[in-house]
């Protein structure tokens, strides 16, 4: 299945990218595809395991399982208001 | 009236706002300014650049007013995000919640900022006078603007 | 430039209001705003007419902002009382409260206000439609106005 | 000793007037005052014996001691805000 990440802020600045799509076997979840996008990014070592994400708009925990057309979004602190 | 934008890269404008958040038997206001500040060990700060995650932040906003109406249901509210470049002394984000009495509008306020900052998707990055750039984000729970 | 009156008999004027507190490193700002409005049962009330104890008015607010200060050093305070007849859905006190932090800015306001309830020499009378008039003080307690 | 008395919103539409000077004995206190303006004005048994006071604009205990000059005010219940 296809997931589009999109990276925001210090993330995006360190991958010199906004949005990178990602091919993950069935039932992969939110951890598996930050490896991925960890793995497969210059830079993208520097992004947190652990890091806050969002899933189709939404804030999800790291064991959500995703699905084909997802959009993941890796989200650095939050520093908002 | 079209409510005013919740996300804006222009000034925010605090009187159009509480046009937005006014209604009959409404006798308290609270708002909530955020302001563009330089912090006690920033160095020569002159504005701080916001970005966000546009779509998530109009969910996100969506999703802590209908709570906040929930807790509050005679409140009525109006909120703006500033981003793009703000210069230091102006506005980046204006919270207001109009209720039948006092209390409710402190604690309606106090509720939607403490979420937004918590929840919104939005970033900020320190522009210094000599043009260098510093994400503010690991300081954000200690040194927090506002 | 000169401060905005405590006591006034204009419209309050939030924008000059909040140039009056603001300040470098204030990044948290908290307004609150009592309007005018009519509460359940009152019937057909079209203003209220503040009056006042002008005199008492100033050194009371004096003192409420002496406190304030006391307890929240860094902050920075505006505080406004409109009397004479204010119609529904308009203002008729601003407290701001500027200080470093949100939490602090909301305490601050929120003292403010309280000690304005409590202490501050202002009645206020119910103008009817038909031209009656009922002084709004017995119930205060229960139906205060914000 | 002569104490300048103000009477405010409901009291003074009571009592159909502002201002009034009283003479009273020396260490005379609020209370007495306010007993004194309650029984000399038309109306005047309306305002309560336990009024709000002020004495030169700060607010003041019953018991209070008066002094020749002072300004005395009787308050309704506050309504400001």
């Amino acid at each position: 299945m296809k997931v589009r990440c999109r990276l925001f802020a210090r993330y995006a600045e360190l991958a010199g990218l906004e949005e990178v799509e990602i091919e993950l076997p069935g039932s992969a979840t939110v951890a598996d595809a930050v490896s991925r996008v960890r793995a497969m990014l210059r830079g993208g070592e520097l992004i947190p395991k652990h890091t806050l994400v969002a899933v189709n708009h939404e804030h999800s925990p790291m064991d959500q399982v995703l699905h084909d057309g997802d959009e993941l979004a890796l989200l650095p602190p939050l520093a908002g208001g | 009236m079209a409510s005013p934008p919740r996300l804006t890269r222009e000034k925010i404008d605090v009187v159009e706002l509480l046009r937005a958040a006014s209604g009959p038997g409404l006798g308290g206001t609270s708002i909530f300014l955020g302001t563009v500040r330089r912090s006690e060990d920033d160095g020569p700060v002159m504005a701080i650049e916001y970005s966000a995650y546009s779509e998530m932040v109009e969910s996100e906003f969506e999703k802590i007013l209908t709570e906040a109406r929930d807790k509050w249901p005679d409140a009525r509210f109006a909120v703006q995000h500033r981003i793009g470049r703000i210069p230091l002394g102006e506005t980046s984000i204006a919270i207001i919640a109009a209720t039948l009495h006092r209390t409710e509008a402190f604690e309606a306020c106090r509720y939607v900022i403490e979420e937004v900052k918590a929840r919104l998707t939005v970033w900020k990055k320190e522009i210094f006078e000599d043009g260098s750039e510093d994400w503010r984000e690991g300081r954000e729970r200690s040194a927090d603007s506002s």
